[in-house]
């Protein structure tokens, strides 16, 4: 696919640059002149993907995680990658309220954001290997 | 994140100003626990007119505070979230079991009044 | 060159109209230095007036031996000198300022989502304020101290999503750990933070009694006492 | 090397993504408290890479910029890097007021001025094969 514009950041899995995903997914949306409400959708479906890789995939381990903008046609694009545990039943993982650690007083609620205030999800996932969330929103235009 | 704790009777009120994720969670869960356990608290309401952004860690974070204060016999009680905090609320349906204030005298008032 | 070395010269001897020509013809040098210094809360024409003391310095000490054309000697003369007043007054903490401006950005949102009364995009936002994106931005991910101008919540609700989820959603569900809670309602409120502490907790019967103010035998016997209790109520 | 914190990003060199490094740049930062000079200079610094990766590295033509942030040490790393056109005379290309393209107003002060704000700087570079900047900053800690 040809983008009008992408950019890809590669970050360890620490709990402190979630909020940096969102400064650069906000910066990256930024130029397109999206609404406040539009930013905040899509910066609430990184950081749940952001969060899924470092608690689930990388489990508080060390890792790098991919977070990947790109921008064509109107669209905004963004991918979240990690080379983490992976999901064996995805089907059951994006479950409304399915999570496998409630002793982290995690709710299961994360990819049913994601769905809600994205477009379109599609997950990746191979165990071991790790898991890669694509997702998609076209931005109003007037 | 910053945190203000005031007390009345029982009720820990919680001022929450920033963002809820799931590095600031950790900070809040501490926090939340020492100062309820300090006052002896039964119930809590979380203030969150300062709140502009909550993913589903806040969710989590807020379903615990619950179990704990279900505990003690307590509530929690939301005041004065802003829409997209609702939002993420309500699609939890975590509405059931933690109700929502538009501020922090009606959340009083229910905890004060219920029991 | 040869002009400028002359100029140079007789400024070193004490000539104040060689100084002034210098200061007139390398003008265009300190502006192009002082605008890389824009945006940082100093107005460009105080900057040029520093960057032209670092100018007369440069002219005072430079040395014909050094191998240099003089603008390149200059430059960086130029550059520390604007640096260091910049510095004195730079040691404001970012988090600090970051915070303010989010607070202006707060108000100014909802102010103008008022009088729009539509959504508000950032660049209008960063316009409105004056400040550029790259410093807005970060400061909007850390709004603290922020009071709200919120008007009450909207109920309007969110559909078929919710009605999916609510279904699968009944409180036993969510509180799975509380399937004490009988039991747990039955207890004073003393044995209720004694539990608490000590399971949910995971104090130590020492650290417990320092908070109840009980002794660490009293705690134990207390414990037992509970813990006995549930036992039975469960089994049946 | 090992960094407490690391982030590493790809873009597109495009002049519209200065600003996202410049966002990026310091929320990365903004962890580590730094005073706002500090934060201006680091920004200052970076923005001049970046600019000479997209006017000089590609010259206008479609090609990605990669930024690097690390932690380590109370000291801030950044790298800048293309694969772009690279330097020849890498001397006097950071000798001050050196421009290898007046005709579009470019001052030749770039690298002088990533000189003054960054503690130490260091430019690899292979003509064809691109160039990389590496710089650090100690920040002043109480
Ligand atoms: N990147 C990932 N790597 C491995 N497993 C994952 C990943 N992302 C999600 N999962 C699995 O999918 C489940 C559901 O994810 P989801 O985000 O919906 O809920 P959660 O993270 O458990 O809770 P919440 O997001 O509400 O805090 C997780 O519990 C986990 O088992
Ligand atoms: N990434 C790069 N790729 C190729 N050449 C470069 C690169 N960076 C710098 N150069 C060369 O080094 C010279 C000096 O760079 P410098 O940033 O100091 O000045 P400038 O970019 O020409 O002007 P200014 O930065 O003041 O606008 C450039 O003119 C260019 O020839
Ligand atoms: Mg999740
Ligand atoms: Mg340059």
């Amino acid at each position: 696919m040809k983008y009008e514009n992408e950019c890809v950041t590669y970050f360890a899995a620490k709990s402190q640059n979630e909020s940096l995903t969102r400064v650069l997914v906000t910066s990256f949306l930024a130029t397109y002149d999206p609404t406040v409400s539009e930013i905040t959708d899509v910066k609430t479906a990184v950081s749940e993907a952001v969060t899924n890789a470092i608690i689930h995939g990388y489990e508080g381990q060390d890792g790098m995680v991919e977070l990947f903008c790109g921008y064509a046609e109107e669209t905004i694009y963004i991918e979240v990658a990690d080379k983490g545990k992976g999901i064996g039943d995805i089907t059951r993982a994006m479950e409304p309220l399915y999570t496998s650690k409630p002793e982290l007083e995690r709710s299961g609620m994360g990819f049913t954001i994601m769905e809600a205030f994205m477009e379109g999800i599609m997950v990746v996932s191979t165990p071991n290997l790790g898991t890669r969330v694509s997702m998609y929103k076209k931005l109003s235009r007037e | 994140m910053e945190l203000k704790f005031s007390k009345r009777n029982q009720i820990l009120i919680v001022r929450i100003q920033g963002e809820i994720d799931h590095h600031t969670c950790e900070h809040m869960r501490v926090a939340v626990e020492h100062n309820f356990e300090k006052i002896r608290g039964k119930h809590m309401i979380f203030e969150m007119s300062g709140v502009d952004f909550m993913d589903s860690s806040g969710i989590g974070a807020m379903i615990g505070r619950y179990k704990v204060a279900k505990c003690m016999g307590g509530k929690v009680v939301i005041a004065n979230p802003n829409e997209r905090v609702e939002q993420i609320f309500r699609m939890s349906a975590m509405d059931r079991i933690i109700s929502c204030y538009p501020n922090l005298e009606q959340a009083i008032q229910h905890l004060e009044g219920g029991k | 060159m040869e002009h400028t070395k002359r100029l140079i010269e007789q400024a070193q001897q004490g000539k104040p109209e060689a100084k002034e020509t210098l200061i007139v013809e390398n003008s265009g040098l300190v502006w192009r230095v002082v605008h890389r210094f824009q945006g940082r809360g100093v107005e460009s024409e105080d900057l040029y007036q520093i960057g032209n003391i670092g100018l007369l310095k440069c002219i005072e000490r430079f040395d014909f031996s050094y191998d240099v054309k003089f603008s390149t000697y200059a430059v960086p003369m130029i550059i520390g000198e604007i640096q260091r007043f910049l510095r004195d007054d730079g040691k404001i903490k970012v988090s600090r300022s970051l915070k303010e401006l989010a607070q202006k950005a707060k108000i100014v949102e909802e102010k103008l989502q008022y009088e729009w009364n539509r959504e508000v995009t950032v660049a209008e936002l960063a316009k409105e304020l004056q400040v550029d994106l790259d410093i807005l931005i970060p400061a909007l991910e850390s709004r603290r101290d922020v009071e709200s101008l919120n008007a009450p919540i909207s109920a309007d609700g969110e559909g078929t999503l919710e009605q999916l989820i609510v279904q699968k959603n009944e409180e036993d569900q969510l509180c799975n750990h509380l399937h004490l809670k009988e039991v747990i309602g039955n207890l004073d409120e003393m044995e209720k933070q004694l539990i608490w502490m000590r399971y949910f907790k995971e104090y130590t019967q020492r650290e417990v009694a320092e908070v109840l103010n009980i002794s660490q035998v009293q705690v134990s016997r207390i414990e037992k006492r509970i813990l006995l209790g549930m036992r039975t109520h469960m089994n049946c």
